[in-house]
């Protein structure tokens, strides 16, 4: 009862955030990349989140970063989730020798960390928005695809797969109508997680210099941005330190929720 | 444990480098982090002083013949390795032929061959050696500070792999003791170094990558020295115990233009967004004014500065204008900048504000590294690149042959193409004078050519800032050699140190 | 069980050969070489052409490999380019650091995870349960660098209780709090999964006092999935030993590969990816072989 | 010997609260088997386990007396409660293969009671669960397998075994038979039956099956909703319900026999 409240704030502050974002042209008050020469000012009725170094108005960079870090979540979400699940999906519904490669190529993915493989191939690709959607997606599929397998191995011993089998329906129809929508509920979860993760890894690259290139601005490559100035202009890395803590928080909340929705075991009641 | 330690014993100075040692064999490291500790534990013919001079080290004096093709040097007898060999001719000769051995891998090679052939150097007795120069060759004497590496220890070992490069053998004011890879490198006293004992008992170089840790790390007085960034300048210089230097050094940042492509190929082009560049908001923003503006390809502090140079003072007016007269109606192009390097990161984003109001729409992409200089550098023509913002480091001798020379291109360091007669041979007359004088005024022409051409947007002239606890004393005069000319002299307060 | 073992070790050689093929091409492929570590006006082309060729990189990338896995196989994953040291090593001087850091928040993480998890799962939604609720999401929802500046910049130059760098304090803290977070949900939810079971109520029924209730009938067979994530976690701890390493000075393995990476430093990328990745394998096959101790239905299966 | 008064049991859920068990009282008396009849959230398990006061939450128990050798169970202090359990009191559940730990072997978790109780040394509380095993006609010499190497049937009767242990008196055995294979529910009833001579134990025995509690038991309680709506000797129950819920089980069961 009270996570799914929990759950219901995280779908809420989502909404809002996403609201946000759609709309940050409309609601921020500056141009993101306006600089002035003042350089960093701390809030103030003009500046409500104050100005970073360059002078920007945090408020309308983080405004503007919304779209940018949410957008690499939920693209890096989506590459990893479609990867994952296909290969999940493909693994556990032939099993023998596809399975067995499919992985051993997971445990390859796995095997590496995953830090060395984001930097070289970000080196390889050269560091922009979509590359680092494309390379965090790329690194991150593979807990869904044991998930997805795991699924399917247990679903493909059900009854109704068996019975779609009889009345002759096609290996692609089996997966996608039959088994998928029954694994949807595990996938939602390592969705919200995988989201989650995703916008920490952007910061992580950030860290690196590898993130979203300037002068796009992400809640991550904002947070290493002020890094320096902690002392002088906390402002600069509280905003979206915090910002960045509530929206993975947030989508943590959802994916506990639904977990909890899907886990008859947490509720049981009088026999 | 380690910091406890450092505590415990007098003397010690802290130091701090801003990445890792990689090799301690100073013909073989191309790194400045590994030169800053080559400096205490070797030693090269001719050094420099806090003006930048040529002075005398392991040669106590040198001749050049008539011709400027021979020159003598008389070496010091009172120099020893730290193992007690005396340190004679052959280290020299042996040094110099390694360097110019192909199976070496040192970067440095080319600095000794002229036109193609190497420099020939002979041990003329024990003291004295002969180097022998194809031609004239004015860049020469400061060439001749390469670290001197001992012939009884290396001789006949393959150079790129011997274990000497971790355990270093010197001359200098510090013997080696001790390199904890990627934690720190220590170094003790050396009682016997021919140019007075040092006053310290050692040095701890630690090593701290990470500019914030290295100024947590100083503040907290776990070293004794660190490079502090420009925001951090005011508040550095009112604490307690910590003294704030600020220095120019021999460096410029520049916008560099791709003049193969017609984009740049109007000079009006060039000389419009010269006018849209506002260096003074670039200055302030980036380092609080810590910088100066710059306008040549020189650096203020060289003795071949020339500051009467076209400046293009800030003047979105006359960009417009320009603009108009080459027929510009809508200019779009990419500035790529190295990814890791905030200051050039910002000033590629604010240069992109600032052009906007001329009405020039600028990208911006950040590369790693290699992968930017493998675009840039690429031997082919054209390169594939509009605009890059990126820095010289500037030789103690004025030559810019590899920089500005047409020859330099595709292959060589002209990678945007810049191409003028008048340039080409001045620069060539240059390199063959050896007068001071003449070749600062032949260098003064050079920079009067280029800045008017405005290959490069000439950015600014960074310095450098660096927080000393006062418990370090002995310091040399600040500037662009650094604050440690002369490290056999440097002390700390309060201090016994065991004679 | 030594059949399970011996199965699982055949394993490994395809899958290192498969990592060492992927991460060659991945570098090698990465544009750039090297020689860019040499840009110097005073450098001249020609020169940089040859140590190329000194490295043996004009030679093909397919040769490249396989004269790199014939080595590899004696044993001999060549010079780091940057040092002239052999990969081995160089690696040798910075893996103990590298350990030492995490098998000590390993350890720690153990620690606090074990005990938290279980009271917050048998209090559950107590006050307890809610603030380590709360610590724990924070903790995963706080990027790393930025923790580990705030802890240097609060224990270190506010409070000077702890050394900024050098120390093995905060980086283990900073460590600790990022993979603490995770698990502790983990094995919460392991336990309240457990202790809604039905030999759980016969343990009770049988008249067992709570303790022996929670701590021999449900831990044993909570820590089930927490041995599993622990394996699983282990490329994690290696991603975050980097950020950690650079930010406290800390000489390890990661700040070395990441750099490695930056300079092209093939030999020595290739030589700590591969020992990473034996790590991690080896790590998940411990993890696999603790599973079995605590699992009978696993060691009897495999028998 | 167990006297049940007025008993009431409230589960707390989302969609408000749920009165499992309202108000029930019964006996059991020395010697006899009592049925505990009901259909799937008739609050016929959620009775059993308040016995022992192993109603976890949501569920609470808000009232009521369950008087052991005069004493109330429900006022019990931890300690003695844990004494009446197992020892006193013990539990066969529904489902053996979730009841058994899966990481401990069978003589471990049936010395466990043993031990605790009887305070003997573990070899004399090992040849006490071999005892127990033969008792349950599970060849002893299987003491240190583990639960998965038993086959569903096998596992119910280590339960049983567990349970008697500590050679309680009374034993709550909740559908021990419902996971079971039709031949091997007769097996296992037959098991019950001897036991209950053999160890001299009262039996209540909760099930939604009127044929086995016709079979089994002296006398039948039936659940409605949580409360009880009819009591009596077995045969009287069946022959002559009176209460219309009653009647409709026992037609049911008719149709179908």
């Amino acid at each position: 009862m009270r996570r799914n409240k929990a759950a219901i704030f995280g779908l809420a502050i989502m909404a809002i955030f996403l609201g946000l974002a759609i709309f940050a042209p409309v609601i921020a008050p500056y141009s993101p990349d306006e600089i002035s020469s003042a350089g960093a000012s701390p809030p103030s009725w003009q500046h409500l989140f104050g100005t970073d170094d360059l002078g920007r108005d945090v408020l309308s960079r983080s405004l503007y970063g919304a779209r940018i870090s949410l957008s690499v979540g939920a693209v890096a979400v989506v590459i990893a989730l479609l990867l994952g699940t296909l290969a999940g999906a493909v693994a556990g519904y032939y099993g023998g020798w596809v399975d067995g490669s499919i992985m051993r190529a997971v445990d390859v993915m796995f095997a590496f960390p995953s830090i060395f493989l984001i930097l070289a191939i970000q080196a390889m690709l050269t560091p922009n928005i979509y590359n680092v959607m494309f390379v965090i997606g790329l690194t991150s599929w593979m807990g869904v695809a044991r998930l997805v397998r795991g699924e399917f191995l247990r679903i493909r011993q059900l009854q109704y797969v068996e019975a779609a089998r009889a009345i002759g329906c096609g290996d692609l129809r089996i997966i996608f109508r039959h088994m998928l929508p029954n694994a949807q509920g595990p996938i939602i979860v390592a969705a919200t997680l995988g989201m989650a993760g995703a916008i920490l890894t952007e910061s992580a690259l950030s860290f690196l210099g590898m993130g979203v290139q300037p002068p796009m601005s992400s809640w991550g490559n904002m947070l290493m941005d002020s890094q320096a100035y902690m002392r002088d202009a906390p402002w600069m890395s509280i905003i979206p330190g915090l910002l960045i803590m509530v929206t993975v928080l947030s989508l943590y909340f959802i994916g506990e929720g639904v977990r909890e929705t899907l886990s008859p075991k947490e509720r049981h009641a009088g026999s | 444990m380690a910091i406890a330690m450092d505590f415990d014993q007098e003397g010690i100075l802290r130091s701090s480098l801003n990445g890792e040692v990689s090799i301690l064999n100073p013909v073989l490291s191309t790194d400045n982090i590994s030169s800053a500790v080559e400096g205490a534990i070797f030693n090269g013919l001719i050094t420099f002083n806090e003006k930048l001079e040529v002075i005398p080290e392991l040669a106590a004096s040198w001749q050049a013949s008539k011709d400027g093709k021979t020159w003598t040097f008389n070496l010091r007898r009172d120099v020893f390795w730290h193992d007690g060999r005396p340190f004679t001719s052959e280290d020299v000769v042996f040094t110099y032929n390694a360097i110019l051995n192909p199976k070496v891998n040192s970067v440095r090679r080319s600095d000794y061959i002229i036109n193609g052939q190497p420099i020939k150097f002979k041990a003329l007795d024990k003291y004295t050696v002969q180097a022998v120069l194809p031609v004239p060759f004015a860049p020469f004497l400061v060439r001749m500070g390469m670290g001197i590496v001992p012939k009884h220890l290396l001789g006949g070992k393959d150079l790129n792999t011997a274990s000497f490069n971790r355990r270093p053998v010197g001359t200098g004011p510090f013997i080696f003791k001790e390199w904890t890879s990627g934690d720190h490198v220590t170094v003790v006293r050396n009682p016997k170094y021919f140019l007075g004992a040092p006053k310290l008992a050692g040095i701890k170089y630690k090593m701290i990558a990470d500019d914030n840790s290295q100024l947590v790390a100083l503040e907290a007085d776990e070293i004794d020295e660190a490079g502090i960034p420009p925001k951090d300048y005011e508040r550095m210089k009112k604490k307690a115990g910590i003294k704030v230097y600020d220095y120019d050094v021999l460096l410029y940042i520049y916008l560099g233009f791709n003049l193969a492509n017609p984009k740049f190929a109007d000079l009006r082009v060039r000389q419009a967004l010269a006018y849209a560049t506002d260096k003074k908001q670039l200055v302030d923003l980036i380092f609080k004014g810590l910088a100066s503006p710059a306008s040549a390809p020189t650096a203020p502090i060289s003795w071949a500065y020339n500051s009467n140079v076209p400046k293009y003072e800030y003047n979105p007016e006359r960009a417009k204008k320009l603009l108009k007269e080459a027929g510009v109606n809508s200019l779009e192009f990419t500035i790529l900048v190295n990814q890791g390097n905030k200051e050039r990161e910002k000033a590629a984003v604010i240069l992109q504000q600032q052009y906007k109001k001329v009405g020039v729409n600028v990208k911006v992409r950040v590369m790693e590294w290699s992968a930017l200089l493998k675009i840039v550098n690429a031997p082919k023509d054209p390169k594939e690149f509009e605009a890059v913002i990126m820095g010289w480091s500037l030789g103690l001798d004025p030559d810019a042959y590899s920089i500005w020379h047409s020859s330099q291109y595709p292959a060589g360091f002209n990678f945007v193409k810049y191409s003028n007669k008048k340039v080409d041979r001045l620069l060539d007359q240059g390199r063959l004078t050896t007068d001071k004088n003449e070749r600062k005024k032949i260098y003064a022409k050079i920079w009067q050519e280029i800045a008017a051409d405005q290959p490069y947007i000439f950015l600014w002239y960074p310095k450098a800032l660096t927080g000393i606890r006062d418990r370090v004393g002995g310091l040399s005069k600040p500037g662009p050699a650094g604050l440690f000319v002369h490290l056999e002299k440097v002390f700390i307060r309060n201090a016994q140190v065991r004679p | 069980m030594r059949k399970f073992v011996l199965n699982r070790l055949l394993q490994i050689i395809p899958l290192l050969l498969g990592i060492s093929l992927l991460s060659f091409l991945v570098t090698r492929l990465a544009p750039g070489d090297p020689t860019a570590l040499f840009i110097d006006p005073n450098i001249d082309p020609l020169e940089l052409a040859r140590v190329r060729a000194n490295w043996g990189l004009d030679q093909p990338i397919f040769i490249q490999y396989l004269v790199w896995l014939k080595n590899a196989l004696l044993l001999d994953f060549g010079r780091s380019y940057t040092t002239g040291l052999p990969v081995i090593t160089e690696i040798g001087e910075r893996l103990p650091m590298t350990l030492l850091l995490m098998i000590s928040s390993f350890i720690l993480t153990l620690l606090i995870t074990i005990p938290v998890g279980v009271i917050s799962a048998v209090k559950k939604n107590s006050w307890f349960d809610n603030l380590f609720t709360f610590i724990s999401f924070a903790g995963m929802a706080i990027p790393t660098f930025w923790l580990g500046l705030m802890l240097m910049l609060v224990f270190s130059v506010k409070l000077h209780w702890l050394p900024a760098v050098g120390n093995l304090a905060l980086p283990l803290i900073t460590m600790t709090i990022g993979s603490l977070a995770g698990l502790t949900r983990y094995q919460r939810g392991a336990m309240l999964e457990v202790l809604n079971q039905e030999y759980i109520r016969v343990a009770r029924a049988k008249g067992l006092p709570e303790r022996v209730v929670i701590f021999k009938h449900a831990l044993r067979n909570a820590l089930l999935p927490t041995i599993t994530i622990l394996g699983l976690s282990l490329p994690d701890l290696f991603g975050g030993a980097f950020v950690i390493e650079t930010i406290f000075a800390w000489p390890g393995m990661g700040r070395l590969g990441v750099q490695a990476i930056f300079q092209r430093n093939y030999p020595t990328i290739m030589g700590i990816v591969m020992l990473s990745a034996i790590l991690i394998i080896v790590g998940n096959l411990l993890a696999d072989i603790a599973y079995a101790i605590v699992d009978p239905r696993i060691r009897y299966e495999k028998k | 010997m167990l006297e049940v008064r007025n008993l009431s049991v409230n589960y707390y859920v989302d969609e408000g609260t749920v009165n499992a068990v309202a108000g029930v009282t019964f006996n059991l008396k020395e010697g006899e088997i009592l049925g505990i009849l009901g259909e799937s959230g008739s609050g016929k398990s959620t009775l059993g386990f308040a016995l022992l006061r192993l109603v976890d939450r949501p569920g609470e128990i808000v009232s009521g007396e369950i008087i052991l050798n005069g004493l109330d169970i429900l006022l019990m202090p931890e300690r003695e409660l844990r004494r009446v359990r197992g020892a006193q009191i013990a539990m066969v559940f529904q489902d053996p293969f979730t009841a058994l730990n899966p990481v401990l072997t069978i003589g471990e978790q049936i010395m466990e009671p043993i031990v605790l109780h009887q305070g003997v040394k573990r070899g004399e509380a090992r040849a006490k669960a071999a005892e127990a095993l033969r008792a349950v006609k599970i060849d002893p010499a299987r003491i240190d397998d583990y639960p998965h190497q038993f086959s569903g049937g096998m596992r119910q009767r280590v339960v049983i075994a567990m349970a008697l242990a500590c050679r309680p008196k009374i034993l709550i055995a909740d559908e021990p038979t419902t996971a079971l294979d039709v031949t091997i529910q007769a097996e296992i009833l037959a098991l019950l039956r001897e036991i209950k001579n053999q160890f001299n134990l009262s039996i209540i025995y909760i099930t939604h099956n009127f044929g086995i509690i016709r079979q089994l038991c002296d006398r039948v309680v039936v659940m409605h909703r949580g409360a009880i709506v009819e009591e009596g000797k077995t045969h009287l129950v069946f022959d002559q319900p009176k209460e219309p819920y009653t009647k409709k089980l026992v037609d049911c069961l008719r149709e179908l026999g």
